[in-house]
């Protein structure tokens, strides 16, 4: 059934599918979720733990920084996966975009602090990139190191992080700041994410950093942050095809064990034509991942950054519409909550609108080619 | 009280105006426009007898029977006023269907000890039909009773069963005999008083994560034979006489309007009506909504020029429930980074429950008979397609 | 199967379907198309005489004027039938729109020579309003009456007309009149429609007309037209609405006769389920249409405004795409131009695209109404 | 001529320059990028000519049969630059269909008589599978040979045979037998010469006004049994047995492409791209089409790792389809009141045909196996639904 096709000719990406799949096997992904929501979690911290252990969350830190150095190839294909199993941690914003937001940061003793803690999980980092409406948070020179005021929106892992990554204004450009959780003037207040886990609004009022916590600045906050969102969108993108085509295959499974007037309800016609569409746009998902995982790695940024905008957009699309689909077509059961299927429709949901829904995604593409 | 002739004899509008200067003076102003879709009895109690204590609990009943003997136009006026008043939706299974069922096919005994209580509330009814493996196709079912002397003994489970465990009677279908040729033949109606030994409801959580229905076990629950309705082996019959003319509620605009009036909202308080893109995409969710108007209209004549209403009024409960979904998913694009929020997101100084009613309305599209059963039949019964 | 239903306590709406009915029946209207597209003509004078005979060239004048007087009720009963019937003459424009403009225009002796002569089926009028790009026609004064100049598009009848009915601006505002199709400085080009009639493009270079040949003229160009859109749009939503539910009657018959793997298409579910569709949006199309009359009847001028353009939008969307899937459904059948079904279509498509296709429309009513 | 190895040797690029370069040099510029689709042979045969003579007429015929012999990788490309240098489609049913399958099912004799011949340019052949009784359903056919010493006496009709008004061979399909219990068997391939008496052809005009296919009748044709390709009664093994690479490019992005070109050329010319609601509509279909080439290259690569292709390509057919035919149906919007021409329009100093397109992207969803049949095979082999 539908899976993104890399060149696999060690058999390196079947091993990670295998591992990923057998870490679901011990730590069912609906219970996660649903243990996770009743506690008002945001993250679950066996398999986070468990998931540090593997390696997955330094799978884009570079050797030379203590992480395992491999490519979005090799990112997708466990993100496909966790997508697969509904393990739904928090990978492409806590591992992928921390990953690449500390990568790209300026050598020093807090960066190298904060990579040796995400790849081995001992800390969890919480980016936070996006300002709350008219409460940007912006930093300022004070007492020999930095003030921070001002809001972020949509943060995960907002109450378990033992350090934040801030991007704030400073001095006409941005600077990239490692926030510690408990420091003086930052709160967190919390809501229900519809996939089970806590998000995270974080204030900071008069939040005073030491001058070490500066780990990078650019002149744009592009700068700073594009290619952790690049990389980020190519994670969402895997988890939701992942997302996309095992709600396929377990709606197929239903659709044939359900039966009504005498027969299972995927001998009808109308029922399987649906099940075609839905295989169809699962297949098409992982097409487009593939596609973005090899643009990118060809080089050319333009091209890349296109085959990227179009793979979250067409991922999205797919893991959402199939779900709704997969949901109407198990009945009365769908509804439910005890059904898994609605915890994929809902995951689905949440990663689609994470960093760009298709709509803006679609014409960023267009813009982007139209101004070439 | 009044007779029922003065209040079909009354014109549209003062007929209106009477339920709306009700709705003032009897309900509390916190039960009005309030967010869930289906109360439990206790929430809504108050205003369930303030209904009753003004004589307007039972719009369809005979006067007789405590009821207000609406003709089917005076009765849509009802229903229309009650949605655009922002009254809650009451368990309404004693009043809207077993009541109805009981007038058409209850003994005179039967009559006289239900339909009272049902008005007073001292019995909350639910309706059990479904089962585990016979949702779109009842005649399947096999929750069985089997004769004992003066009673029956049943054994088996409903599903789906929405509010049973705030009811306290169950109008339940049950299989008297395996015998028939026919599948529809050999089950029964039979009336459950919930609190008999073997009754035991287990609540089902939905995607809201709000317990509508339930499960209904049953375990050598003994129920009077004097309980059944009607003939027994003939319930098919029985089950299926619902009012006819109540089809075309399964097809009214309320969903969508309610859910228009959110993404409205939200679009205001985030400037999207200034943008052509969405505006574009709303025109046609906002065209749809007022064509599902003309096209209701269209079957409303037809009751209110005293016609019945045919197979083919489920056009409106298709377009209506997959209106209700496009409204809803076109909220939740707008919401754009929002949409991961399961709580009610900002809309300017107010709120919008964008994902409870984009959950809301994965269900209308299946309960009351999935859309690709109302297609079936349409294509049968209205197309006449062959097999 | 789906149609209009009005109030028809009399019968005489029945009676108007049955008579355009038997014309049909005489006068195949298929047939009609396909020997007006040979002959590169834009209309059929058979059937256009037998229509004028009939009393449908002057439904909607009033009955001093020496016209039937009646209801948009009636008009678009007629159009609803002559839409199912395929009978493609271009009573929206030709008949509704100029029986409108001269309605209310000035009397006068020219307007009783142009009225007489649209009842009886005498004069075949043009009404031409749209201006060519960049070419809008004006008129100024000259030698005691006008001189007309510039182009019009999308002219029905232009081959064919005895007289056009010309909107053109004059001093700071707008005049109609109305031109003898001889006049000097008037000449004519024509490009194939899809619907099989020759659309015209009328240029007037230096036109003169004498004083009378202004018949009415106002502040505005919509003070002059908008009641001619609006009831032409009615009638053209009609007509639309009649093509829907014929497409759809013709496709359900041709399934039910059409056998593949030994049963006729139309017991295949995915067949079944499109063709509810198909007739779903047929009925709701016939719904719009009395809406419109209803609401236009009511006499709420914004409101009666609101319920036309959603008319003739929902009627064309219907049209067209029920036209779309019934060719479909036809096979390769439907693809060859000897099938009626593809007929259907074309005509679907031009009436859609007259008076303004329905995304403009729902774009005009959701205006109208965010502005109330 | 060169040999095969050297072609397929070649690297990607040089082989592309190859081609580019043979365009440039033979093709006159007057048959690029030409509206027709399915040009008559006369109109094409200087470009016909011009590849046999220079080797390139039979991109995957074997080298010792006069072909180019390429992999499914070079011929990929060779199809791919083909539509991107505007090269117009010549009558192909001789080197596509009957080549290949005279080269697998064939005797030397009829090898050695029929191939030279299809390159030359005096055979041209059609395809007579489809009779008017049996569209998607092949196994019904009922065109009748009857044995009669040497020869059968055919009798029956074919339809929708594209392009048989200019072919002067048609590779016909015809029941040989009715004895059998499987449909499928009895069905014998036959080749027949189409000057033989009893021939009778006419064009079927289509949508667009041209004459693309012909009903074939055929009335007391005698054909020799030396005509019999395969097996007599096995034919069906023989009509089937097309080269399975081929499948790919029922799915290619060729006509969508043309079809946002068309759209995009008016978007210039009226000024749409400043409209964030068409902008909005636009980004949907180019991103359709971005996705669709993406998911070609997913089957593209198996062909040239040498893999073979499983019946899940057919979803490229369907979504190329569709896409097609959505594309078309914007343009007419965006087209305004000059939708209902149906001759070109005006975008700017340059012309659309615009109708001209979205009338033949009517007909792609349906040849080749209507979509709805692509989706019950794929249901059955790919999904493995039960029936």
């Amino acid at each position: 059934m539908p899976q993104s096709i890399f060149d696999d000719s060690e058999g390196m990406l079947a091993m990670l599918r295998d591992s990923v799949a057998t870490l679901a096997s011990r730590q069912p992904g609906a219970a996660s979720v649903r243990q996770k929501r009743a506690a008002g979690a945001d993250m679950d911290k066996v398999l986070w733990t468990a998931m540090a252990q593997a390696g997955w969350t330094g799978i884009l830190i570079p050797e030379d920084l203590g992480g395992a150095g491999l490519s979005l190839t090799e990112q997708a294909v466990v993100s496909e996966a966790l997508g697969r199993a509904l393990i739904s941690e928090p990978v492409a914003t806590g591992a992928v975009f921390a990953s690449i937001l500390l990568a790209r940061a300026d050598a020093s003793v807090e960066r190298g602090r904060l990579v040796a803690g995400l790849v081995d999980g001992s800390l969890i980092l919480a980016p936070a990139w996006k300002d709350g409406i008219g409460r940007s948070v912006s930093a300022r020179a004070a007492d020999g190191g930095y003030m921070l005021s001002g809001e972020k929106r949509h943060v995960d892992l907002a109450v378990s992080a033992t350090d934040f990554l801030v991007v704030a204004a400073l001095d006409g450009g941005f600077g990239l700041f490692s926030v510690p959780a408990k420091g003086v003037g930052l709160s967190v207040e919390t809501a229900h994410g519809v996939d089970g886990a806590a998000i995270g609004t974080v204030r900071f009022d008069q939040c005073w950093l030491p001058q070490a916590a500066l780990l990078a600045r650019a002149s744009s906050e592009a700068e700073l942050l594009d290619a952790a969102i690049t990389s980020a969108r190519v994670a969402l993108a895997a988890e939701l095809a992942g997302i996309a085509s095992r709600a396929v295959e377990i709606t197929i499974d239903y659709t044939k064990a359900r039966v009504q007037f005498g027969k299972p309800i995927a001998s009808f016609q109308v029922v399987q034509h649906r099940l075609v569409d839905m295989w169809s746009d699962a297949e098409f998902a992982c097409a487009a991942v593939v596609n973005a995982v090899e643009t990118l790695a060809d080089g050319d940024a333009q091209a890349g950054r296109m085959a990227v905008l179009a793979a979250k957009a067409r991922a999205g699309d797919a893991a959402v519409s199939i779900c709704r689909r997969a949901v109407h077509l198990h009945g009365a059961m769908g509804f439910t909550d005890e059904c898994d299927i609605g915890l994929y429709l809902k995951r689905a949901i949440s990663l689609n609108a994470t960093l760009g829904q298709p709509e803006d995604l679609r014409l960023e593409f267009v813009n982007l080619e139209r101004a070439a | 009280m009044t007779s029922a002739t003065d209040w079909n004899a009354l014109a549209d509008e003062a007929f209106r105006e009477a339920f709306r200067d009700l709705v003032e003076r009897r309900l509390p102003s916190e039960l009005r426009f309030i967010r869930k879709q289906r109360p439990l009895f206790d929430e809504v109690s108050v205003w369930y007898h303030a209904l009753a204590e003004e004589g307007w609990l039972a719009p369809v009943w005979p006067v007789e029977h405590g009821g207000m003997g609406l003709t089917p136009a005076k009765h849509m006026i009802y229903v229309e006023e009650w949605g655009r008043l922002g009254c809650p939706r009451i368990p309404d299974h004693g009043l809207g269907l077993i009541g109805p069922l009981l007038l058409e096919h209850g003994t005179d005994e039967q009559k006289a000890y239900y339909l009272p209580r049902i008005l007073t509330g001292e019995h909350v009814w639910c309706q059990g039909y479904s089962e585990p493996n016979s949702g779109s196709d009842l005649a399947s079912l096999r929750t069985a009773a089997v004769r004992d002397g003066d009673a029956f003994v049943v054994n088996g489970q409903k599903i789906w069963t929405t509010l049973a465990h705030c009811a306290n009677w169950i109008f339940a279908l049950v299989r008297t005999s395996r015998d028939e040729k026919v599948r529809q033949k050999g089950i029964t109606v039979l009336l459950i008083d919930m609190t008999t030994p073997g009754v035991r409801v287990r609540p089902i959580a939905n995607l809201r994560g709000e317990t509508d229905f339930c499960e209904v076990f049953f375990d050598d629950v003994r129920v009077p034979v004097a309980n059944v309705v009607g003939q027994i082996d003939q319930g098919w019959d029985v089950a299926k006489s619902v009012l006819g003319h109540e089809r075309i509620f399964l097809g009214a605009t309320t969903r969508p309007e309610i859910a228009i009036e959110r993404l409205e909202k939200l679009a205001r308080a985030r400037g999207a009506f200034e943008d052509p893109a969405f505006r574009s995409r709303y025109a046609r969710h906002r065209l749809d909504l007022y064509d599902l108007g003309s096209a209701f209209e269209r079957f409303a004549k037809v009751l209110r020029d005293g016609g019945e209403l045919g197979a083919d009024v489920s056009m409106l409960k298709i377009f209506t429930t997959e209106l209700y979904q496009r409204i809803t998913e076109e909220t939740l694009t707008l919401a754009g980074e929002d949409a991961r929020y399961f709580d009610d997101i900002e809309a300017g100084n107010d709120q919008v429950d964008a994902m409870n009613l984009f959950l809301d309305s994965r269900a209308p599209a299946i309960f009351g008979g999935s859309n690709e059963i109302q297609k079936n039949i349409l294509a049968k019964a209205v197309l006449r397609l062959p097999s």
